[in-house]
């Protein structure tokens, strides 16, 4: 019975949501637009982060991790597929940054999307070979492929070796808008820009996922033999997901080598990626709002207590095994998987049969 | 009095799939459960033994309310059950198939389930020459012969049987209800779910049809098989043997 | 062998590390012993440690899988769990032990028996292979021909149908975790023996070699488990002599994506071709 | 609540406690419950903190950078941070304007240093002691040179980082650039070896000391190897086997201790008898805990720093004292270094400069004799005169045998 009742208030707010007219809902938008535009505020950042600087953070980690979860969600929350190594493709658009930053001298701009079609190339080459593995079979995979790309630009002098690479230019300044200064000092800029891009990629997610491709997805995380049956072809938008999601985790990773001037492999840990995953299936995954969510709290919490410094870690790992007993479906679930989360058969498998408990 | 379902409700999220099941068995009977897909049916079973949680109501076995008490334990008081689909362990033998089904019989030792093993091998001579083949590679009656038997390694008191003709060829259905008749006649009681409503009706005492989750007749299988409704409905007209 | 990752067995490992160190300390133990002495102390640790991490397993399976099991929970919020647990414990022994590397006493003197080529063979080593061929063995024949070990089976392969053949899933998961967790207490005495040393974080990258030898091997499939085992530790060898030892990762997430590309369920595959449709 | 700052945020977490509790929805309990555990746990340690660094508004702040939690914490911060804090406090016993630390903990972590080096700005801090780490070097300085923070890093001896034309940027040591050669020379001068085995820990410290040692030895070196200690999880096994079969004189590590010690152990333990150098993330006792007496005995350390704790001279000894006296500890690597370098900026504040600028302004000419060395920066903030020692271990301590120029 108590697994009835968090969905229903859950319910409630979704649908008042649902009933809200369309301007209703753009006039919603336009206000979080407006509240994120304000949020670099010091009066806020006093709040949010005492310890540390509040508009650094908003660009990193907060900016680009939530990005990067966006981005993680489409092939975990909205493909079912289990990837343990995104962060192989946020290095991937670091290390463009960097290299074509540094050594050809092509400007923020023009890497951009040079870097998102490498790192989308780099989804489609990881995932060609591999993903016809279900499973733990495909995490144990995608966690290599970031673990390769760790070590190859660990041990490659061309790309820096352990030392990385320096001396990254920022993006060009645009006019003499003080908020368009990419320099070293004023982080506001830097957040902008990513705020920008998350828009545009949040507003391309969502038409995506109402589209025909969308539906595939959905069709491929519940139940992928039937999805095949029924003519899906299951290959191909797999493909789709993961080269979407290995795009948005490549221009993550320029936005985030062209604001920190140097990189190194060590910007690129394998445990990355668990927390981004952690912060898409604690916010909720499948949902973007909850997605978003969750990518802020695991960005933002270990900065806001700073002074609890040793325990970070400790809590924040005690906080994911009670959050996940209490809310398995995520702070925000979609709607749909919190039906699937009832039916006991989540996109990638219940744990067990649903036994009746000696209660 | 084995059985017996008191006014029992199941939900699956917030749908509701059982709304107030009653039905009884009593020793020595074979009791058919008939109706269409998704109308309850394998929920009922599940029910009685305990994959499903019941939200209200009542199930009783020998006296006994069972309704929360877990699946495993049902075993050992004597519900087994062969499921839809067979449920046969892909990656093990024959044997250990079989050895399986009497796993509730804690104190089981080789010389104790031997004559058990003899008796399944009586019943599904088959099974005898695939005795060390894995279950996922026999073929869809062997493995339907599997299942039963190995719920008749528990001893049962009550045998469930969940859709036992599914997807077997006409002369494997009847050979599998002919089974069922002498296992019955063995004295153990049987409670049996089929789509495969003609011959269900032709072996079963008594029948319960059920439709959207609610018993809507029973009576004794006879009389339904000459019943017009259940006929239209699940007999598509034509009366089997 | 329940299909899950479970992130937190490295901490386990971890846990039966340290636990065979404390006993090692307790016995005063300061320099190589032999005889019966050496025997005794050993056995005493394996116990140690196998209580410990047997212990912390059914401790973690209550605390952190129960609840998800029960609640019908995802895979994926089960990962979540099993690595918000791995964060959790790994901190309780960095907090209280410190992040430097603790040492391990020698207790068995390492002696070279023979050379074969450059390799030495030593005692230790010798130990361990035996040791943990014997834990396989003794393992792989548990599972295999015990009514406890049909129940565990059953359950990896259709839980559902394990519950009307009269199996208690919760006990046998539990008692699944248990036997993990004596088996990784077993691991951790071995690998304490042979390289003296636990750190806080020493589990994490045997995690993910124990998993990539599982996946290799096959799933579910004890067999393997140790051909997997096996197999990575020659490519490792293999490719750190060629290559250089900081590209043996590569290699070996190399080798097993194309051993996946030709047999998607690892080279023995998965003991359960568990019918999906 | 009296004398404790509870910032509004946690007033606004008790409130919205409180009002769960009275809607007693369940689901707000226990969805903000995990979350909320944290935030008032947190808001008890926080606040109590913030006051203890609030309260002394009026005093100069002094920063600190490094790691002071993670696992490179006790060499890269924590010896740092105490030698830091002896200075000021000697300090402040005379002083009319006191002094105050505030660290910014990276974790050496160079991800996390952007939004420290920030909040160091508008902390208005007037001079940092750190970054520890050269890789968090890399990513604060260019910040703190914009900043106009005078920075003295302790430890830091990437021999890059004063290529960068940095004003503000400061050490107080050699660099790797002294360091991998004067290794080097030791090796094939004093030593003699004839064939030499250089490893590294794949990491930036490790592998750049290890390839300044490489190329300046050359074909000396027969046998290479970079292993990531976290991959190898402490089995050097196929490292030992290299060098057994390249049958060298000695072993070059470029790392830590934490992997030293058992590298080094298991070397010993594989019959390799040859000598065994390494660098100075390989100075502390614990190299000797973790390797054991035994194995560790005669290991060869060089350091641009000087342990004071090992040196008789006299000044160094009552710094020693002094040291142990306020944390409890004998000094450390760069304890000593981080000591100059605070007294540096401390003789800037005592000769009236209180600004940032001013204090760097005053760096340029600064000059006095430290524990550690005569503390002159050159024009690209190096400090002069930084010389390379040599310790060995002896009877289980390590025992300085010198500069390694007099040595050889």
């Amino acid at each position: 019975m108590n697994r009835l009742q968090i969905p229903d208030v859950r319910g409630s707010l979704s649908r008042s949501w649902e009933r809200l007219p369309r301007w209703g809902r753009f006039a919603v938008y336009v206000l979080l637009l407006v509240g994120a535009v304000l949020l670099p505020a010091d009066s806020i950042g006093r709040i949010m982060a005492p310890e540390s600087d509040w508009k650094s953070i908003l660009f990193f980690p907060i900016g680009v991790y939530v990005l990067l979860a966006v981005g993680l969600n489409i092939v975990v929350g909205e493909a079912g597929l289990l990837d343990l190594g995104y962060v192989a493709f946020f290095a991937i658009g670091g290390y463009a940054m960097a290299l074509l930053g540094t050594e050809q001298g092509w400007s923020f701009w023009v890497i951009l999307p040079t870097a998102i079609a490498m790192a989308a190339v780099a989804g489609v080459i990881l995932g060609a070979p591999t993903l016809r593995l279900r499973g733990d079979y495909l995490a144990i995979v995608t966690l290599g492929f970031g673990e390769i790309i760790r070590i190859t630009a660990n041990n490659s002098n061309w790309m820096g070796g352990p030392r990385g690479i320096a001396g990254i230019p920022h993006p060009p300044n645009v006019g003499h808008v003080s908020q368009l200064q990419y320099g070293v000092i004023d982080p506001k800029p830097y957040y902008y820009l990513v705020l920008a891009l998350l828009v545009i990629v949040i507003v391309v997610v969502q038409r995506l996922k109402h589209s025909r491709v969308g539906r595939a997805w959905m069709a491929i995380r519940e139940d992928e033999d039937a999805a095949e049956l029924m003519g899906v072809p299951t290959f191909k938008f797999k493909l789709w997901a993961f080269a979407i999601g290995a795009s948005i985790g490549g221009a993550g990773g320029v936005m985030f080598a062209s604001k920190v001037i140097a990189i190194t492999p060590s910007n690129f840990p394998f445990i990355l990626s668990v927390l981004i995953l952690a912060a898409v299936v604690m916010g909720g995954s499948g949902n973007i709002a909850g997605v978003i969510l969750g990518a802020f709290l695991v960005a933002w919490l270990p900065e806001r207590f700073r002074g609890f410094a040793d325990y970070r870690v400790l809590v924040f790992g005690g906080a994911l095994v009670v959050l996940m007993i209490f809310r398995p479906q995520g702070l925000l679930p979609s709607r749909q998987r919190a039906e699937e989360m009832t039916e006991g058969q989540g996109g990638m498998g219940s744990m067990g049969a649903e036994t009746a408990a000696e209660t | 009095m084995l059985l017996e379902l008191d006014d029992v409700r199941v939900h699956y999220g917030k749908v509701e799939a059982l709304k107030g099941v009653s039905l009884t068995v009593e020793e020595g009977e074979i009791v058919s459960l008939i109706g269409a897909n998704g109308a309850g049916k394998s929920t009922t079973l599940k029910t009685i033994s305990g994959l499903r949680k019941v939200s209200s109501g009542h199930v009783r076995f020998a006296g006994e309310d069972i309704g929360h008490m877990p699946g495993h334990r049902r075993v050992e008081r004597g519900i087994c059950q062969a499921p839809e689909g067979r449920g046969i362990f892909p990656g093990m033998s024959v044997v250990e198939n079989l050895e399986m089904g009497a796993y509730a019989r804690r104190g089981s030792v080789r010389g104790d389930t031997e004559d058990d093993f003899d008796r399944v091998f009586q019943l599904f001579p088959a099974l005898a020459d695939r005795k060390s083949q894995t279950g996922g590679t026999l073929s869809g009656g062997e493995q339907q012969m599997l299942a039963i038997g190995r719920a008749l390694m528990a001893r049962p008191r009550l045998l469930l049987l969940d859709e036992p003709s599914m997807g077997l060829a006409p002369k494997l259905v009847s050979q599998i209800f002919e089974i069922i008749t002498e296992i019955n006649g063995q004295g153990t009681t049987i409670l049996v779910v089929e789509q495969n409503a003609a011959q269900a009706l032709a072996r079963a005492h008594r029948a319960y049809v059920l439709e959207t989750g609610r018993i809507v007749k029973s009576a004794p299988a006879r009389s339904l098989l000459e019943d017009d409704d259940v006929r239209a409905a699940y007999l598509g007209g034509r009366i089997g043997t | 062998m329940l299909k899950l990752i479970n992130f937190a067995h490295s901490e386990i490992f971890m846990i039966g590390t340290f636990a065979a160190l404390f006993t090692m300390h307790g016995l005063g133990i300061d320099h190589a012993i032999g005889g019966f002495a050496l025997v005794g102390a050993l056995l005493l640790c394996a116990l140690a440690a196998a209580a410990a991490s047997g212990g912390a397993a059914v401790v973690l399976e209550r605390v952190a899988y129960r609840p998800l099991r029960k609640r019908g929970a995802s895979r994926l919020a089960a990962l979540i769990s099993a690595i918000g647990a791995s964060f959790f414990l790994q901190e309780v022994f960095a907090l209280r032990y410190g992040r430097d590397t603790l040492s391990f006493p020698r207790i068995l003197s390492k002696t070279v028996l023979f050379h074969i080529g450059d390799g030495a063979v030593r005692t230790d080593k010798v130990l361990v292979v035996v040791a943990a061929l014997v834990m396989m063995f003794v393992l792989d024949r548990f599972v295999a021909a015990t009514r406890l070990g049909r129940g565990i089976r059953a359950t990896a392969q259709d839980p559902e149908t394990a519950v009307l053949m009269g199996v208690n899933i919760d006990r046998v998961v539990m008692l699944t975790f248990l036997l993990g967790g004596i088996m990784a207490g077993g691991g951790a005495l071995m690998y304490g023996v042979l390289l003296e040393q636990t750190r806080f974080d020493v589990g994490f990258v045997l995690g993910i070699k124990a998993f990539t030898a599982a996946v290799l091997g096959g799933i579910g499939n004890l067999r393997g488990a140790l051909v997997g085992g096996f197999a990575l530790g020659l490519i490792e060898a293999y490719g750190s002599s060629v290559w250089g030892t900081q590209w043996k990762d590569v290699i070996a997430f190399v080798v097993l994506v194309v051993v996946l590309m030709f047999r998607p369920t690892g080279i023995l595959g998965e003991a359960l071709e568990r019918a999906r449709a | 609540m009296a004398g404790v700052l509870v910032d509004p945020y946690c007033l606004a977490v008790i409130e919205a406690r409180r009002s769960a509790r009275m809607n007693g929805t369940r689901l707000r309990v226990v969805a903000v419950a995990a979350v909320m555990a944290t935030v008032v746990a947190a808001c008890g340690g926080g606040s109590s903190k913030s006051s203890s660094s609030g309260s002394s508004g009026s005093a100069i702040k002094i920063g600190f950078f490094g790691a002071l939690t993670g696992s490179n914490s006790p060499q890269l911060g924590i010896n740092i941070r105490n030698g830091e804090k002896l200075a000021m406090d000697q300090y402040n016993k005379t002083a009319k304007t006191k002094v105050t630390l505030v660290p910014y903990d990276s974790q050496g972590d160079p991800a996390q240093a952007p939004q420290l080096a920030q909040k160091a700005i508008s902390d208005k801090v007037v001079a940092v002691i750190g970054p520890a780490f050269s890789g968090e070097s890399k990513a604060a300085d260019p910040i703190f040179e914009q900043g106009q923070i005078p920075n003295l890093s302790a430890s830091a001896t990437n021999a890059k980082l004063q290529l960068n034309g940095w004003k503000y940027f400061h050490r107080l040591l050699a660099n790797d650039d002294k360091q991998g050669p004067a290794d080097a020379d030791y090796i094939s001068k004093k030593l003699a070896a004839k064939k030499v085995a250089v490893i590294d820990d794949a990491s930036e410290y490790g592998k750049g000391l290890g390839d300044v040692v490489r190329s300046k030895l050359g074909s000396a070196v027969t046998v290479n190897d970079s292993v990531d200690p976290k991959a190898a999880a402490g089995n050097y096994s196929s490292t030992v086997n290299k060098v057994n079969a390249g049958k060298v004189d000695a072993v070059f590590y470029g790392g830590y201790y934490q992997d030293a010690g058992p590298l080094l152990k298991q070397l010993r333990d594989g019959q390799f008898k040859g000598a065994f150098v390494s660098g100075d993330g390989s100075l502390d006792q614990k190299l000797i805990d973790e390797a054991g007496t035994t194995a560790a005995e005669g290991a060869y350390i060089t350091c641009a720093c000087l342990l004071a704790g090992a040196s008789s001279d006299p000044a160094a000894q009552q710094f020693t004292k002094d040291y142990k006296a306020s944390s409890g500890a004998d000094p450390g690597t760069y304890s000593a270094e981080a000591y100059d370098g605070t007294n540096a900026v401390l003789k800037a504040i005592a000769a009236g400069n209180t600004t940032a600028q001013t204090i760097n302004q005053f760096l340029t000419t600064v000059d006095f004799k430290g524990i550690t060395k005569e503390i002159k920066f050159d024009p690209q903030g190096e400090v002069q005169g930084g010389a390379i020692y040599m310790y060995q271990v002896k009877d289980g301590k390590l025992a300085l045998l010198g500069d390694v120029n007099t040595l050889i």
